[in-house]
Formats: structure tokens, C-alpha cells, sequence
């Protein structure tokens, strides 16, 4: 596409960010994709595999992401927090906040020599975020081997030169030379017409007292859901094996709990969507992992609503033979000298009182949607976390002209919706410019 | 290229531990590397990623490799991503070539010894096939700058609507003889108070506003050939027999004698043979039903405006177009006579039905009333015709019927606040921010009983009794009903059938379109140019369905943005010199895209390569070996059927 | 050869459907037996009987041809071609002492995995029943040639 | 009323407006109810006795309208409504209180006087008949009331001890048989029949628990707020001990000897009014402050129970007092006013409301175990 139609803002490089960028770009659009982390992918980039398919989510994602910056008419703005929208006569002025990556992105070849040589590592690294913490990562990291852009990023907190002055490893060992020690916060303004917000979810506190019954945080063996999809992943901190955290044995008996800070009053009254076939799917996997390893997943309903969910469900009773037990547990305890954790809840289809000894839990934990701050301050979440809509037909379409929302941030769903989302708000982007520039080619 | 030296480099990847995980890699690479013209062979975590790609655009320059082979997952994932990538290093795209590991290798066998032996055969299989292939050139086509919208819901209006706000000429064409489907019935959506009918009618008005869109109602799309960036297709204009001077008096019905039940009302109200579908309907035209109208021809006597004519004829009209979107929905799934008390008691109805029955512009005018009576206990049975609960239904979950069924329920003790709601479910699948209607459906005193085995609905007389098991305590219940809703799920379109036999997609068992992929191209269909919206796909609620439109509508309009897009050139292709012109292949093709041509004196045939769309079904039949099928020809199948066993 | 004999299976699938079946066979990790080898082709009308000899000769014990169930073709009607010409092919094979288990034509939709793993099953069961083809390979290489002719 | 169907599985025929009734007696947010089960967990009791797992079951019943399986449930009595359900509930539902409410509707259908329904289904209809009581108390005190003498405190020659010996007597007699009465109608809702069981070992049950726990309460411990259970037995012990020193006693304590700290009875005396006092005052304050679980929603028979036993209990120490002090007259219309209040306070509490769960707990707990006793049953 020679001359450009429109220039579009999209907040957030996660599945549904990443849609709406492509299908701009292909249309002719100018698009500014800022993401917060170094690379763009989001949640799903986190994720083993996919329900119902178990196809591998990096197999199907990283293509998705590598178009990206083969796209011309793509600016991607990685490691960026957009702070503040100004609306102008026909568009906005955007400001964004670029954090310092103290490597020069044009020079690095993302061969990933400084990270080897980085000394900042064990105690003097930092948790490591893709992998929820489950392990550290150095003070210069790429974020994940497929990351795109394929960049380093020295987080200044940790590292020994930007803190104690000393080091320069990174530096020293760099093909590229690379490092650049001057590197400054950079504030930029874009001048966009329109913007779609993609921010996705954060995930419910499993610490929340509500939730103190579950024991997350107090019991070593208790997981959240997106820690678990984590050990399940090969490229995760257990290389792919499920090892529990106390004493790195595998596990013989898992226990998945259903709507933990979902359906709740006291926390977030919504039901998340996903959780379900999430907790069926690391069943299964988990199954493959482990043959032997017994799985109870304690649910209030299944809902196995998407397209072929259902059937999926039916295979992990009949082929994984995964037992479904509807109740709620209400207490954990913690055996300890083994580190097991013993499952009290009522069986509700069968009326009696129950309890399991498991080697781990993992816990669904519900989401709700993760707004960038702007958009509080513009007044455009509701109290109970929701993002504020014009029409209650339209779940894309914000009460500010030319701002549009998409995938998790405007409501739990799954990955195909969230793509389809994606797409769509495309479409609503191209009208928003077109409607003013196009004057119909009638036929 | 002939005389050039082959130099092939094989690419095995790991894919995690999808692969590496039951597959020897490491064996595969030293086994691929002993390979004849195997210049050099790898293995590597994730070829796929930025990374993959790049090792191998470095080992085309360094290796100077004019054949890639990658041994990774199947090609319909990443064929393109590969070319791509091999593009980029300045080698013709298709000399690559793709051996599928993972879902035909690792996944399907546990064996490591088993499976890392077939790995390599596979890889040998294609190595060989890579020696014989050559480079192609991919046909550009220039793109028809309109679309074709194949169904007049919500999905297809919002579509329509939306590639025509963006410039684009669209196309709409809908079987029935009004536009909006099962949305123009549903008198409140999701609780929200947006009525289906004014939702539509808001899109349809803007629609026949636009010049750039053409509708056809009552019609369908007959043939279709081409591909992306244009298909050439036939459309069907059914007769109406009333046209434009209608001015909607109503004197036809009066006096036509014809009476049945109305699709429309999804049978709680009758209509005549000439009829207007619903007031809000779109086209404002009276239409004929010609199944059951006698021709008695009353209705022309009345007509005051001459609008009707029994003789008209159905016509033909033929468009080209750059992208289909395909958009016709589902049908609500229909109750065996019998299945839970259906067709026994006009006590029992359908969910479908009873949203006419609450709608304040249906048959009863929003009064739910059965019989004269306010009906006091009610009851819901849900899942019916869904998850297998009964033989003719699928064993899927219909997604939205949860959702719809409470706010019914709800729009209920609205009306009829001493009315006792039971709902008999199986899971509750309020999923989302859906979750408020249950809530809300549970402050409002609705009680939901839990059943593994299907209910049973006696109907006795004008007593009704439903029996169930509520499996959350373990008992029978026995519940007097005044009212009985089948929530009855969706089923597949009445008319997909004869669509597929048109627009070439494939089926799900289900009864549903499939996409490309379903996780990350669920609105494109496998075949390129053609996009899916709506429930066609699959069971979806309204607003799912409206960006599901507005989905298709872009990636549509990606193509449609650009002015000429490459189709891959796997065509077939005549060896002149080899044609003996006898023509068998003519025969063969379904498209019509060989013809003949005269070469020095001789009658040959000859391709068009825009007509022939590359099924090879001629090259099969030629008996020369002069018609071969690029990327396709004998040599390389054969190649690779030699390479088989050593 | 101390352990069973292991027949080996030449299976020629067409892209739309059958390729698509195995494909998610694999995804939806069934089991099937590791002895088949899959080619793709665009539409089971592409294949040549001349191809399945081929495939005899070099060694297979078995042939599949599979391709989208009668109506569903991608190609609107390439899989009625295919069932003509694998009919005639049929008899040959049966002259020339090939026994019928040996090749079959199969429809398989995109979403049929199970009936691939079953086709699949069953043959390899079969195969294993009547052990390696003994034939002579010159008798099909002329028969090649002919098998061009038929339509 | 349970109606067999083809195969021999009982089916129950529901009763819709259950769940509304429930709700007229407090059963709070029964509505929001998704049968999660976590109450059943989170409940110190439901899981000792091989019980069917509560609250959520019962709850289950309600909102379906299960009448018959309620009626015949003993779970209610042996919930001590500690709270802890509700403070797990993750839908605000108040399980407890749905307990708490069943058990007022358990108690209205165990009398088979319709006093109690009044009691609870009209707000002020216990109002009405504590006046009516109290009128005829005070009709028949007036009528035999003794002369009043001034200069001196005669309380015996005032309220001439036969007499009003006599009528207590009496009035408890009519209390406790309608009492006895209704346990049994209890007894034949929960246990059905004896059968399968051996009288003897159905008396020796009776023997072991019903004593047990009616002086213990013990079972109350188990709740995690104690002072719950502090209160209880406080009001039971000062009541107990003022019972016995007012009714077999009598005619040791009603003399025209003043009575504070003159004799051990009188030390008694003391310390059961301070326990009583106490104990309602406790109540009382809790229920305004509505702190805990406990005393978060009050039904109007709560109220009826704390106040009529504060105010006798008030009255019957002022008596006390002038008595000692030998203040004749505020002496006499004290004490006419305890009687008054006593009168309608013992009539209606003991049998027809809140007071008869001091009968109905201890024989809960026996009533289970017989029906646990019975083979075949399932609970």
C-alpha cells in the first residue's frame, strides 16, 4: 500500500493487540504498537499449549508475532507505557513514557552473549517474570527466546554497573557494542486518530483474604493456574517436568480448584471464561506428563462453551479418565512433614463431606481487566473493573470517539474471541478514519 | 536451473518437547545430513521463531542452498511462514518443501525408536521430492475491490455494512425473503433492553442508504469459481411475485385463503400465503409463499396498485467479487414431537417460542398468557438438542442458550411476580460477564435444579407434571407446571448444506463451518478470500456474532485494501511439445479452465491460469504426461513415492 | 528379523480432508500405528493409479488413497474421478495377484480423525495377517505403462 | 405428602412458596444461593454423626420447596449458629440465618396450637397475647391478693403463697404437657417410629444425651466465637437457678421475711439475677451493636425473648430490693408487675417460641441418634 490511510495508536502487544495491528497494516494503516514488556506476545506467549487443539501456543503465536516488524507500515514500541491521551480536533496527542533498555535496539543482534555473561545472576538476579517467578533471571535478559523484538533489556535495578558502579561484563563481551550506559527514560508524542486499547487482565491476588483458605503463598505446594502452565512448558523454569516446589518430587496427585476469585461477592462477581478449559487442558497435559498421576478438578459448572469445548471435556473424562467433582473447598491444611495438602469439600452431587490428600493444587485464578491508568482517569472504568461501553450491543466501542477497546480488557474470553475482537476493532478503526476521508466509489 | 548443482539443507525442529520429545533429533539430523545433496542438516527449538527463520536465511547464503527442507509440524501451520522466509533470502519460494513430524510423527506415536525411524523416512520421502522441484512464479491476480455477503443476520448485515462504510461495493444475498434472521425475533437481547428487531433495523437503514451496496432477498448464490481476489459468481433472485409498488394495504391477506404456521413466530402464530414477514421486516414488500399458494389469484384481484404478478420468474444475475464472506448463520434446533412433552400440550413450547411470546410486537403482544391464564409455576428444561441429550442432537454446547434462557426468565417475574421459575440444567454457562444474569436470575428467587438424567415431562390432559432427579441432593421432585420451555440449542442451517455445495468450505461433524485455524484465524476459512461470521462457525450469542461481522469484515477488507494479491502457482501447466491434443483433460476439469489453442497446425490444450484453481485431477488423466500440476508433477510425487521404503 | 513383521503403508491423502483428519488425529493425540507414511496432494483426483503401482514396486505393502467424502470435495467432483479410476484399478491389482486388503480408497472428512486411526488400524492388522507382498515387480512395471490408458 | 411413581423411588411433590416463608423468618439471602457447598465445609458440625452434609442440603430443600424432606430433617436443631458458613459464603447467602429461620419454622410447625405460627408470621401478634396474659394474670392476682399491709414489707400476706404456689403449679403443668406434646409431634416428623429399635435402648439413649446436653450445651463450644456460649449458659443457669428457687422452693422464698442476704436460698437469689442480668444485657447489646454473625439480624421473636426476660428478670430484683430495704408498697406493685410479666413470658416462650430450642436441641441430638439407630435409614 503506497500512501497511508490513517495513522492508529493500539496499546498492548498481546493476541488481540497483535491482530488488530496486522490487519491495519495490511489494510494501509499506520500503526504505533506500544507494549510494556520487551516483547510483545502477552499472556499467550506465557502458555504451553492451547484448549481444545493442545495445539503448542508458541507455534501458533510466534509466526503471528514475527510478522510484526516485517510489517512496514508497523512502528513497534516495546518496553513504553502510554501515559496520557490528549483528544484533538480529529484524533489524539499521545504521550508515551519509553523506559531506558540501556541497549541500543538498532545495534543488538539479540545473540544473547551478554545474558550468558551477565554475573548478576542466583541471588544477585531478579524473579523472573515470564516464568512468574518460578526462577531468576539476570540483571541483561531477553525475555523469551522467541521474544520479537529478539532484544536484550538491563533492568537497572539489579545490575551491578547502573547500581554499584562495578561490572561492564555485558559491555565488555557485546559483538555488537550495543550497551549504551547513557540510555534515558524518553517521552514521546504521537499524533494518532484513532487508538485501541488492548491492555488484556491482571489476575485476581491469590493472596486476597477471601482467598486465605486456599493457603496460596503459606502452603510451598499450592499454584496458581499460570504458574502451572508454566511448569508444564519445556521452555519453563522445570524445563517442561512437573516438579513440586518443597522437594522437587513429581506429583502423584493433583487437585485443580475451579473459580478461585471468580464468582465471587467478596472479590470479583464475575465468571472469568477461561478457567475452565484452562484447568481441563493442564489436566490433560499433565496426564501426558505424568501417566500415572492422579487429577481431581473441583468445579461449580463446566463451561465447555466454545466451539468443540465440549467434546474436549467429554475426552478428558473418558480417554485421561480426569475426575470432575462439583464442590468447593472451603479449607486447606498442609501436612507438615510432607508437604501433601488435604482438600476439605462437600461432593455436591453426592452429598457427602470428602477430603483428598494432594501433592500440589492449582489454583484457577479468575482475571479481571487491566486498564492503563489514562483510562481511570478519563472516568472510563466502571467501579466493579469494567471498562466503560457507548452501546451495551457494542462491547468494542468507548463513549470517547475514535477510542476502542479489545480482547480481555473488554471482557474475560478466550483466544479465538479475543482475535476475533481484534480484527473487529480493526474494522471499527478503518471506519472511524474512513467515514470522514472515503467518499464512496459507487458502482 | 537444470545444469545447477543441488544443494539441500534440512531443517528438523524440535518444537519444544512436541517433537524432540518422542523424536530422536539428534539421530534425524545425522541421518537427514547423509542424505544425497544434503548439503547441511539442523535441529533447532523452535524453527517457527525469529530466530529458526533466521538460521536458515543465513545457511541459504553461507551454504548457497537452492532447496530447503524443514521437518517440523504440518504444513497448513507454517508452509507460508517458511516461504516467507526462504523468499526473504532471495530463494524462489517454492523450492521448499515441508515433512510433517509432529502431528503425523510425535504426537500419534509414543514409540521414541518407532517414531524417530518414520521421522526419517518422511524426511527422505520429501528430500527427494525437493531435488525435483522447481521454482515458480505466483500469479497475480488484481483484486475485484467488492465483496460478497452470503446471509442477511446480524453477522452478514454488520459486515456488509461495515465494508460498505469503509468504500468498499458489497454484495448481500440472503435466502429468506427478509433481511435480519433469527436477531429480528429476540425481543430482548441479553437482558440489556436492545430489542434484535430495532438492532437491525438500525443496520438495514443506514444499508439501503449506502450506494455502494446491493441487497438480494429471497435469493442464493447458485455458482461459484475463482479465488481470492475474484470470484466470479452466480446469484438466483427467487420470485416474490409482489414488487415495488406494494404499499402494504393488507387487502391480499384478507382475502387469501391459504393458511399456515409462521416461520416467523417459529410456529406460535399462522400467516397466510402472501404475507409480510414481521412489521419491521426488510424489504416493506408483501411476499408469496409459492409451496402453498394455490394461485388462486384472489389476492391480484384486491391488490389496488397492480403490485402482484403470479407469473413472474425467477432471474439470474452474475457479479464478480474480490472476497466472500460467508454469514448464514444457524437454525434453532427442533424438538422431535414427543421429546419431552413437545407437541403433546400446547403447555410445552420452545424457547424461541416464548421470546415471541414476551415480545411486545408478537403474536400475544408481550403478554405471556397460556390459554387465558397467567401461568404460575414455570418451568425451564435446558441443554435440549444440545449436548447430546437426545439422538438427533449434537453433542456440543450451544453457548448462548444459557444466558438467553435467564433473561426470559427474568423478563418473566418482571411480568409475573408471583410466578415460580424452576430452571432444570446441567452446568449453568453463564461464562463472562454473563454471570450477572445468573445472579440476578438468583435474587430473583429462580430455582435451578440439577439433572444427569433427562427429566420427564408427563403430560396428562391439562395437567402437566415434570419429574427430575436434582442431583445436587439426590432426589425426585415432582413439579406441577403450568408452562413448560424446551431451551432448545442451535443447530446447523436449514440451508448450509446447499451453500457448501457452492461456496467449497469444510464441514464439522457438528454441523459448522471450520475455520483455518480455530484458535488464531476464526474468521477465515481454509480456503483463501473466504471469511466466516457468525454462528455459521458455530453456536454464538448476537454481540458475538455482530464482531464476529466486523472480524470478517476486516480481514475482508485486507485483501480488498490492496490492488492485486498472488495466488499460488500450483496450477496445472501443458508441456506443448508432449500434448498429443486428445483432449481427456478437458473432460476432467470441474472449472472449465482448459480450452484449446492451435500451435503450428496442432490443437492443443491450454490452461487458464486464473480459471484452473490446482486439484491436478487433470494431470492424473493426461496420458502423455504433458499436463502436470506445478509444485505437483509426476517426477516429484514420484520421486517422492520411490524414496518410500529406501 | 527377530522381532513381528511390520508391514509398511503408503497412504496418498488429499489436502483438504483426509491430510487435514491425520493432522488432527495428531493434535488430538490419538493413537495411530506408526507403519504409514503420508504424501500430500492437493486432490485425491491428482492420483494416478500409475502412483499406487509405483508405490508396489517400491516396496509397500499397502496402499491408502483417501480423499473428502463423496459431495464434500474442495474441488466440487475431483474425488468421483479418483473412485472411477481406483475401481479399475482394483480388478488389475486383483489379476495380478495383489491381494484387495492390500489397496483401499478411503473418504475422509477434515473432522473424521477416528475413522483415520481406525482405516489405519485395520490395515496395518490386516497386513500383518498376510505378510510382505510377493509379486513380481517387472509384471507391474509393464503394467505401468498401460494403466495410462485407463479413463 | 409423598406420592409413589413406577419404580418404588420416592418422588416429592414441591411446595413453591417454602422458600417465602423461610425468607419471612429470616432466611436472608437463601436467594443467592448456587449450592457451592462450601458452607458444609466450613461448619464445625455437619461433618461429626454421619449427618447429611448442612447447611447447603437444607438450603436446597427450601429453595425448592421440599416440605415433607425439611419437616423431617434434624440438621436445623443441630446447627448452633455459629456463623462460619457465613462468613465462607462466597455469595453473601448468610447460611446461618436460613438455618436459624428454619428452625422458627420448625418450631411454628411442631405446635400443634397455631400459637407459635402467630408468634412468628405476625409481627406483633405476640405482642397482643403477652397483654392478654398479663391481663389475666393480673386479673386473677387482683382477685386473690391478700390485704396489703404498709407499715411493714408482708409480701407473704400480700400474695398468699398457696395462691400463687397453686397457679405456678399449675400454669406450668399446661406449659409443659403442650410442650411434651409438641416434642412428640417432633419426634414423629424426624423419627417416624421406634421401629427397629428396643424401647430399653431407645431409653437408655434418651438417658445419656437429653441431660447431657440440656445442662451442658456442650455441642456450642465447638463455635468459634466461645462467648456465644458463655451467654448461653448464663441465661440458662441464672433462669434454672431462679426456676427452682421460685417454683419448688416457693414456699420458702415468698415469706414476709425480707430476702436479700438473709439465708443462702436468698445468696442464690443473687447470684441468679446477676447471672440472668448479665446474660440478657450481654444479648441485648450485642444485638444493637449486630457485631458478630450471631446478632447481625434479629427476628422479632429474638427481640421478644431478650426484652421480656430482661424486664422480668428487672422487676423480680427491684422486688428484692424494696423488699430488703422494707419499702412496702414499691415492694407489692413490683412484684404484681413480675407476676404479670412472668405470666405471659413463661406461657409464650416456653413452648411456642424462641425458649422451647432449650427443649428441642438436647432432643434433636437424641432423635438422631434413634433414627441413626434404625437400619436402612438413610440420612
Amino acid at each position: 500500500m503506497s500512501s497511508v490511510r490513517g495513522k492508529v495508536l493500539v496499546i498492548g502487544g498481546g493476541i488481540a493487540g497483535i491482530q488488530a495491528s496486522l490487519d491495519l497494516a495490511e489494510a494501509g494503516f499506520k500503526v504505533y504498537l506500544v507494549e510494556k514488556k520487551p516483547s510483545i506476545g502477552g499472556r499467550m506467549a506465557q502458555l504451553d499449549k492451547t484448549f481444545p487443539t493442545l495445539d503448542c501456543a508458541s507455534c501458533i503465536l510466534t509466526p503471528k508475532m514475527a510478522e510484526v516488524p516485517r510489517k512496514a507500515n508497523i512502528e513497534l514500541i516495546t518496553y513504553a507505557e502510554v501515559i496520557d491521551i490528549v483528544k484533538e480536533k480529529d484524533g489524539f496527542r499521545v504521550v508515551v513514557k519509553k523506559y531506558p533498555k540501556y541497549i541500543d535496539e538498532t545495534k543488538c543482534i539479540g545473540c544473547g552473549i551478554c545474558v550468558e555473561r551477565c554475573p548478576a545472576r542466583e541471588k544477585l538476579g531478579a524473579p523472573d517474570e515470564f516464568n512468574e517467578g518460578l526462577s531468576t533471571r539476570r540483571a541483561v535478559c531477553i525475555l523469551f527466546p522467541q521474544a520479537v523484538p529478539r532484544k536484550a533489556v538491563i533492568d537497572p535495578n539489579i545490575c551491578l554497573y547502573l547500581t554499584r558502579k562495578t561490572c561492564k561484563v555485558c559491555e565488555k563481551f557485546c559483538p555488537a557494542q550495543a550497551i549504551d550506559w547513557s540510555d534515558t527514560e524518553k517521552i514521546l508524542n504521537l499524533y494518532v486518530d484513532a487508538i485501541v486499547v488492548a491492555t488484556g487482565y491482571r489476575f485476581v491476588d491469590p493472596r486476597h483474604p477471601a482467598l486465605s483458605i486456599y493457603g496460596y503463598g503459606k502452603y510451598q505446594n499450592v499454584y496458581t493456574n499460570i504458574e502451572f502452565e508454566r511448569i508444564l512448558d519445556s521452555r519453563g523454569p522445570t524445563g517442561g517436568e512437573i516438579l513440586r516446589r518443597s522437594d522437587k518430587k513429581h506429583p502423584k496427585r493433583i487437585v485443580f480448584i475451579q473459580c478461585v476469585g471468580s464468582r465471587d461477592y467478596r472479590i470479583n462477581p464475575y465468571c472469568s471464561a477461561y478457567c475452565c478449559m484452562a484447568s481441563i487442558k493442564q489436566a490433560v497435559l499433565a496426564k501426558e506428563h505424568e501417566p500415572g498421576v492422579d487429577i481431581v478438578i473441583l468445579y461449580m459448572d463446566i463451561r465447555a462453551f466454545g466451539k468443540g469445548f465440549q467434546e474436549f471435556y467429554e475426552r478428558a473424562v473418558k480417554e485421561f479418565g480426569i475426575r470432575f467433582v462439583r464442590g468447593r473447598p472451603a479449607k486447606i491444611v498442609e501436612d507438615p512433614n510432607t508437604k501433601n495438602l488435604i482438600v476439605y469439600y462437600e461432593n455436591t452431587l453426592k452429598g457427602t463431606i470428602e477430603k483428598i490428600e494432594a501433592d500440589m493444587v492449582v489454583l484457577a485464578l479468575g482475571i479481571v481487566p487491566n486498564p492503563p491508568d489514562f483510562m481511570k482517569r478519563l472516568g472510563l472504568v466502571e467501579p466493579d473493573g469494567r471498562v466503560k461501553i457507548k452501546d451495551p450491543s457494542d462491547p468494542i466501542a468507548t463513549p470517547v470517539e475514535g477510542l476502542f477497546i479489545a480482547g480481555m480488557l473488554a471482557g474475560p474470553k478466550d483466544i479465538p474471541d479475543s482475535v476475533a475482537q481484534g480484527s473487529a476493532v480493526a474494522m471499527r478503526v478503518m471506519q472511524h478514519i474512513l467515514r470522514r476521508k472515503v467518499e464512496v466509489v459507487a458502482t | 536451473m537444470s545444469g545447477e548443482e543441488i544443494r539441500i539443507g534440512v531443517y528438523v525442529c524440535h518444537c519444544g518437547t512436541n517433537i524432540a520429545g518422542t523424536v530422536d533429533v539428534e539421530e534425524v539430523v545425522r541421518y537427514a545430513s547423509t542424505l544425497p545433496n544434503v548439503v547441511i542438516a539442523r535441529n533447532y527449538v523452535f524453527m517457527c521463531s525469529e530466530p529458526g527463520q533466521q538460521l536458515i536465511k543465513e545457511d541459504i547464503k553461507k551454504y548457497n542452498l537452492n532447496r530447503v527442507v524443514v521437518a517440523a509440524c504440518s504444513p497448513s501451520l507454517h508452509e507460508l511462514t517458511f516461504r516467507n522466509a526462504v523468499k526473504e533470502a532471495g530463494l524462489n519460494p517454492y523450492l521448499f518443501e515441508m515433512a510433517n513430524i509432529r502431528e503425523h510423527c510425535s504426537w500419534a506415536h509414543p514409540d521414541r525408536r518407532k517414531a524417530t525411524e518414520k521421522a526419517k523416512d518422511l524426511i527422505r520421502m520429501v528430500v527427494a521430492k525437493a531435488r525435483e522441484l522447481e521454482p515458480l512464479e505466483e500469479i497475480k491476480i488484481d483484486v475485484t475491490k467488492k465483496a460478497l455477503v452470503i446471509g442477511g443476520g446480524v453477522a452478514g448485515l454488520r459486515a456488509a455494512l461495515d465494508l460498505a462504510r469503509s468504500g468498499f461495493t458489497v454484495y448481500l444475498v440472503e435466502k429468506r425473503p427478509t433481511l435480519g434472521g433469527h436477531t429480528a425475533r429476540i425481543p430482548f437481547i441479553r437482558y440489556l433492553g436492545v430489542r434484535g428487531d430495532e438492532l437491525i433495523s438500525s443496520i438495514v437503514k443506514e444499508l439501503v442508504s449506502m450506494p455502494n451496496i446491493k441487497i438480494y432477498t429471497n435469493a442464493d448464490v447458485v455458482s461459484m469459481e475463482g479465488g481470492v481476489g475474484s470470484f466470479r459468481v452466480r446469484i438466483r433472485v427467487r420470485p416474490k411475485y409482489v414488487d415495488s409498488k406494494c404499499n402494504l394495504c393488507g387487502e391480499c391477506v384478507k382475502v387469501c385463503p391459504v393458511e399456515v404456521s409462521n416461520e416467523y413466530e417459529y410456529g406460535v402464530g399462522t400467516r397466510k400465503a402472501i404475507y409480510l414477514p414481521y412489521q419491521t421486516a426488510y424489504p416493506q414488500i408483501y411476499v408469496i409463499d409459492p409451496e402453498v399458494c394455490t394461485r388462486c389469484g384472489e389476492c391480484v384481484k384486491v391488490c389496488p396498485t397492480k403490485a402482484i404478478d403470479l407469473d413472474e420468474k425467477e432471474r439470474y444475475e452474475d457479479i464478480e467479487v474480490g472476497t466472500v464472506i460467508l454469514a448464514t448463520g444457524y437454525d434453532p434446533y427442533e424438538p422431535e414431537k414427543g421429546e419431552l412433552g413437545y407437541g403433546l400440550s400446547k403447555k410445552v413450547i420452545t424457547l424461541f417460542q416464548l421470546e415471541r411470546l414476551l415480545d411486545e410486537r408478537g403474536p400475544t403482544k408481550g403478554v405471556l398468557r397460556i390459554g387465558d391464564t397467567e401461568p404460575r409455576v414455570i418451568v425451564f428444561i435446558s441443554c435440549v438438542g444440545s449436548m447430546g441429550t437426545s439422538p438427533k442432537a449434537g453433542s456440543y454446547c450451544s453457548r448462548m442458550c444459557c444466558s438467553t434462557m435467564l433473561s426470559a426468565a427474568l423478563k418473566i417475574r418482571d411480568q409475573l411476580p408471583g410466578s415460580y421459575i424452576y430452571v432444570i440444567h446441567k452446568d449453568i454457562r453463564t461464562y463472562g460477564y454473563d454471570e450477572e444474569l445468573y445472579w440476578k436470575a438468583l435474587e430473583r428467587d429462580i430455582r435451578f435444579v440439577r439433572y444427569e438424567e433427562l427429566p420427564e415431562v408427563k403430560v396428562s390432559g391439562d395437567k402437566i407434571e415434570v419429574v427430575v432427579k436434582d442431583i445436587t441432593i439426590g432426589e425426585y421432585i415432582s413439579v406441577p407446571a403450568d408452562l413448560v420451555v424446551l431451551v432448545n440449542g442451535m443447530a446447523q442451517g436449514k440451508y448450509l448444506r446447499e451453500v457448501l455445495n457452492v461456496v467449497r468450505v469444510s464441514c464439522g461433524d457438528e454441523g459448522f463451518v471450520k475455520e483455518a485455524h480455530v484458535k488464531l484465524r476464526p474468521v477465515d476459512a481454509a480456503s483463501e478470500g473466504i471469511y466466516l461470521a457468525g454462528s455459521v462457525t458455530g453456536p454464538k450469542s448476537v454481540i458475538e456474532s455482530i464482531i464476529h461481522g466486523s472480524a470478517a469484515a476486516a480481514r475482508a477488507a485486507t485483501v480488498l485494501s490492496k490492488d492485486h494479491v498472488f495466488a499460488e502457482p500450483i496450477i496445472a501447466k501443458v508441456d506443448e511439445d508432449l500434448c498429443s491434443g486428445c483432449l481427456v483433460c478437458v473432460g476432467m476439469c470441474p472449472y472449465n479452465a482448459i480450452s484449446t489453442k492451435e500451435t503450428d497446425g496442432r490443437r492443443i490444450a491450454f490452461v487458464n491460469p486464473v480459471l484452473c484453481m490446482g486439484c491436478g485431477t487433470c494431470a492424473a488423466a493426461c496420458p502423455s504426461g504433458a499436463m502436470q500440476q506445478q509444485g505437483f508433477k509426476d517426477k516429484q510425487v514420484f520421486a517422492q513415492i520411490r524414496a518410500f521404503a529406501r | 528379523m527377530t522381532e513381528e513383521y511390520e508391514p509398511k503403508i503408503l497412504m496418498i491423502a488429499c489436502n483438504w480432508c483426509s491430510y487435514a483428519a491425520v493432522d488432527l488425529a495428531g493434535t488430538s493425540r490419538m493413537r495411530s500405528p506408526h507403519n504409514i507414511r503420508i504424501i500430500r496432494v492437493m486432490c485425491s483426483g491428482r492420483v494416478d493409479p500409475q502412483m499406487v503401482l509405483e508405490a508396489f514396486v517400491n516396496g509397500a505393502d499397502g496402499v491408502i488413497v483417501a480423499g473428502c467424502r463423496l459431495g464434500d470435495c474442495h474441488y466440487i467432483e475431483g474425488n468421483y474421478k479418483t473412485l472411477r479410476r481406483m475401481a479399475l484399478l482394483k480388478k488389475l491389482l486383483e489379476q495380478l495377484g495383489v491381494e484387495p486388503e492390500r489397496f483401499r480408497l478411503e473418504w475422509i472428512s477434515a473432522a473424521d480423525a477416528k475413522k483415520y486411526v481406525e482405516v489405519a488400524n485395520d490395515m496395518v492388522e490386516k497386513l500383518k495377517k498376510l505378510g510382505p507382498l510377493r509379486i513380481s515387480f517387472e509384471e507391474i512395471s509393464k503394467l505401468i505403462e498401460e494403466v495410462k490408458h485407463i479413463e | 405428602m409423598v406420592t409413589r411413581t413406577f419404580e418404588s423411588r420416592v418422588t416429592y411433590r414441591i411446595n413453591p412458596e417454602l422458600m417465602d416463608k423461610i425468607k419471612k423468618l429470616g432466611g436472608v439471602g437463601i436467594s443467592k444461593c448456587f449450592d457451592c457447598g462450601t458452607c458444609t465445609v466450613s461448619c464445625p458440625f455437619s461433618e461429626e454423626l454421619g449427618l447429611e452434609p448442612f447447611p447447603r442440603r437444607i438450603i436446597k430443600y427450601i429453595k425448592l420447596g421440599l416440605e415433607d424432606r425439611l419437616l423431617s430433617s434434624l440438621e436445623p436443631w443441630l446447627c448452633y449458629y455459629c456463623g462460619d458458613c457465613s462468613d465462607t459464603c462466597p455469595k453473601n447467602a448468610e447460611p446461618a440465618e436460613t438455618m436459624m429461620a428454619t428452625r422458627r419454622y420448625l418450631v411454628s410447625k411442631y405446635d400443634f396450637t397455631g400459637i407459635s405460627r402467630i408468634m412468628y408470621f405476625t409481627r406483633f401478634g405476640w405482642l397482643i397475647a403477652a397483654i392478654i396474659l398479663a391481663g389475666i394474670a393480673f386479673i386473677i392476682g387482683w382477685i386473690f391478693k391478700g390485704p396489703i399491709v404498709t407499715e411493714r414489707v408482708e409480701l407473704g400476706t400480700f400474695a398468699p403463697v398457696d395462691i400463687v404456689d397453686t397457679a405456678g403449679i399449675a400454669v406450668l403443668v399446661i406449659l409443659a404437657s403442650i410442650l411434651i406434646v409438641n416434642i412428640y409431634r417432633m419426634y414423629r416428623f424426624t423419627v417416624g417410629s421406634l421401629k427397629g429399635i428396643s424401647l430399653s435402648k431407645a431409653f437408655i439413649e434418651l438417658i445419656k444425651i437429653v441431660p447431657l446436653h440440656f445442662l451442658t450445651q456442650m455441642r456450642l463450644a465447638k463455635c468459634s466465637f466461645r462467648e456465644y456460649w458463655y451467654i448461653h449458659l448464663m441465661i440458662f443457669y441464672g433462669y434454672g437457678l431462679s426456676f427452682i428457687l421460685f417454683v419448688p422452693l416457693l414456699r420458702l422464698t415468698l415469706t414476709n421475711k425480707p430476702f436479700l442476704f438473709v439465708d443462702p436460698l436468698s445468696i442464690a437469689g443473687v447470684l441468679s439475677t446477676i447471672l440472668l442480668i448479665i446474660g440478657a444485657t450481654l444479648a441485648i447489646k450485642g444485638r444493637l451493636e449486630k457485631k458478630t454473625h450471631v446478632w447481625r439480624y434479629s427476628h422479632h421473636t429474638d427481640w421478644m425473648f431478650v426484652i421480656l426476660l430482661f424486664l422480668v428478670t428487672l422487676t423480680g430484683v427491684l422486688t428484692g430490693i424494696f423488699r430488703t430495704l422494707g419499702y412496702p408498697l414499691p415492694t407489692y406493685v413490683t412484684f404484681a408487675l413480675h407476676i404479670v410479666l412472668v405470666t405471659p413470658f413463661l406461657a409464650l416462650e416456653v413452648p411456642f417460641a424462641k425458649w422451647s430450642h432449650l427443649a428441642y436441641r438436647p432432643f434433636s441430638i437424641y432423635f438422631h441418634r434413634l433414627k441413626t439407630l434404625k437400619e436402612g435409614v438413610v440420612l
